[in-house]
């Protein structure tokens, strides 16, 4: 009871600050705005229930600046391969298992693969994860396992064993 | 604002250039025989439709152009695509 | 000139850099998935460093984070976007392109 | 500064009006459907630039719109439109 009141508190925060930008912090329409914040709490309470994960804002800090490192790295790099007269792609596709448990954990995993330069999620079943790599001779399988574990850190969940 | 009274050259290169991509996308939409390549271009062509109401500075229209003739309309469309040819 | 102006230069002018590598990613690579990569990422990077340089300029707080939600928003809506193209093209049989099969 | 805004937003537009001409062209129909990735970046790219060069904070709402409904349009393609097996043994 009392995390679920945890829960819808700091979710209403979450959207009152995200109303409060979009608005340019003008204060003449508080009405329509408690109305949208009301609806998207009800939205993320049926798309996303709670008590599945604790948010952790030292993690997800962690997982920020490591995103970005990351990002800014391969972006460099497939630039470069880009801009190359002769372009050195050696694209293949991997099958990874992850080992985040199913639900937001594994979504969050497709998204930031999908946004780091260098791999594509093409695939997401049950059991495993297609990924479409530019260069394969680049260790894949180590990065996507530090992603994970960034992420469970973020969303305390729990890895399995692979 | 200091660009206000010269019309300088980058914003004329900038309405030419956005003129002509219209006018050759438009152009593109009416003559192509492939329906879902028309409905893409028609997609395009609303989008950069919006940026031209932007530079003739009218940017609600160009709100309403951007949600109601590029997605909207563009999303019935392709929808409408599909069940074709799903029923045939 | 102030410092802030610079900054904001440097990340502008890094930003269409990598607007224009992604573009000749597009042009050059040979399949959709490659074309992709040059498309979601580098793209994303160049409007990532263009928004930041634009936060330099804003004239108040909130401008400058509605600014950041909005590139949020767009790297949400490619990271998606990419997702469902990708697995679509794979579901209809697009075969990925090998760099050992054929040559450019 | 407002001069190296407009040139910044020339060079994408040019940028983007050569991507179209590649999307347009591309011989899978998921080369076209890249169209609306370009335009929830480039697109919101040109947009805050033109925000600033025309001093109008609304187009920053146009700019949002342009990357909500690249997503719309995108899903209801891969999930609605893209069906069929007509185009199977196509390669790029």
């Amino acid at each position: 009871m009392i995390s679920l009141l945890r829960t819808t508190l700091y979710r209403s925060m979450f959207f009152t600050a995200v109303w409060w930008i979009l608005i340019e912090g003008k204060t003449d329409s508080w009405f329509v705005g408690l109305i949208s914040i009301s609806l998207a709490l009800v939205t993320s309470f049926i798309l996303l229930p709670p008590n599945q994960f604790r948010f952790s804002f030292t993690g997800f800090a962690h997982f920020l600046i490591y995103f970005f490192g990351l990002s800014l790295k391969g972006g460099i790099a497939v630039a470069c391969m880009a801009i190359r007269p002769n372009p050195d792609l050696h694209p293949n596709i991997f099958t990874i298992t992850p080992r985040l448990p199913e639900g937001l954990g594994r979504a969050i995993l497709t998204n930031t693969l999908n946004l780091l330069p260098g791999t594509l999620s093409v695939d997401l079943t049950l059991s495993s994860l297609y990924i479409h790599v530019l260069d394969e001779r680049q260790s894949i399988e180590t990065e996507v396992r530090s992603i994970e574990e960034k992420i469970a850190h973020m969303l305390r969940l729990e890895l399995k064993k692979s | 604002m200091e660009s206000e009274g010269a019309y300088n050259l980058s914003s004329l290169i900038l309405d030419m250039l956005l003129a002509t991509v219209l006018f050759w996308i438009a152009l593109k939409s009416l003559i192509t025989p492939d329906l879902f390549h028309a409905v893409v271009l028609f997609m395009i062509f609303g989008l950069l439709m919006a940026l031209t109401w932007v530079r003739l500075d009218a940017p609600d229209i160009a709100l309403a152009e951007a949600a109601i003739g590029a997605g909207l309309t563009g999303a019935l469309l392709l929808d409408t695509i599909g069940y074709l040819r799903r029923s045939h | 000139m102030s410092i802030l102006e610079l900054c904001s230069i440097v990340f502008l002018v890094v930003g269409a850099i990598f607007f224009l590598a992604g573009t000749i990613g597009l042009l050059r690579f040979p399949d959709v998935y490659t074309r992709l990569h040059a498309l979601a990422k580098v793209d994303n990077l160049g409007l990532g460093f263009t928004s930041i340089g634009l936060v330099f300029q804003a004239p108040e707080l909130v401008i400058a984070l509605k600014i950041i939600l909005i590139w949020l928003l767009a790297l949400v809506a490619s990271s998606t976007l990419s997702f469902l193209i990708a697995r679509r093209a794979m579901k209809r049989g697009i075969i990925p392109w090998r760099a050992k099969e054929h040559t450019i | 500064m407002n001069s190296l805004n407009q040139l910044l937003a020339v060079f994408i537009l040019v940028n983007l009006s050569i991507a179209l001409v590649r999307v347009t062209r591309g011989p899978t129909t998921a080369d076209r459907l890249l169209a609306a990735l370009l335009f929830s970046t480039s697109g919101v790219a040109i947009l805050l630039l033109l925000a600033y060069i025309e001093e109008a904070l609304i187009l920053l709402d146009v700019a949002l719109i342009f990357s909500l409904l690249a997503v719309i349009s995108g899903v209801v393609f891969a999930q609605r439109a893209w069906r069929t097996k007509e185009e199977k043994n196509e390669h790029s």
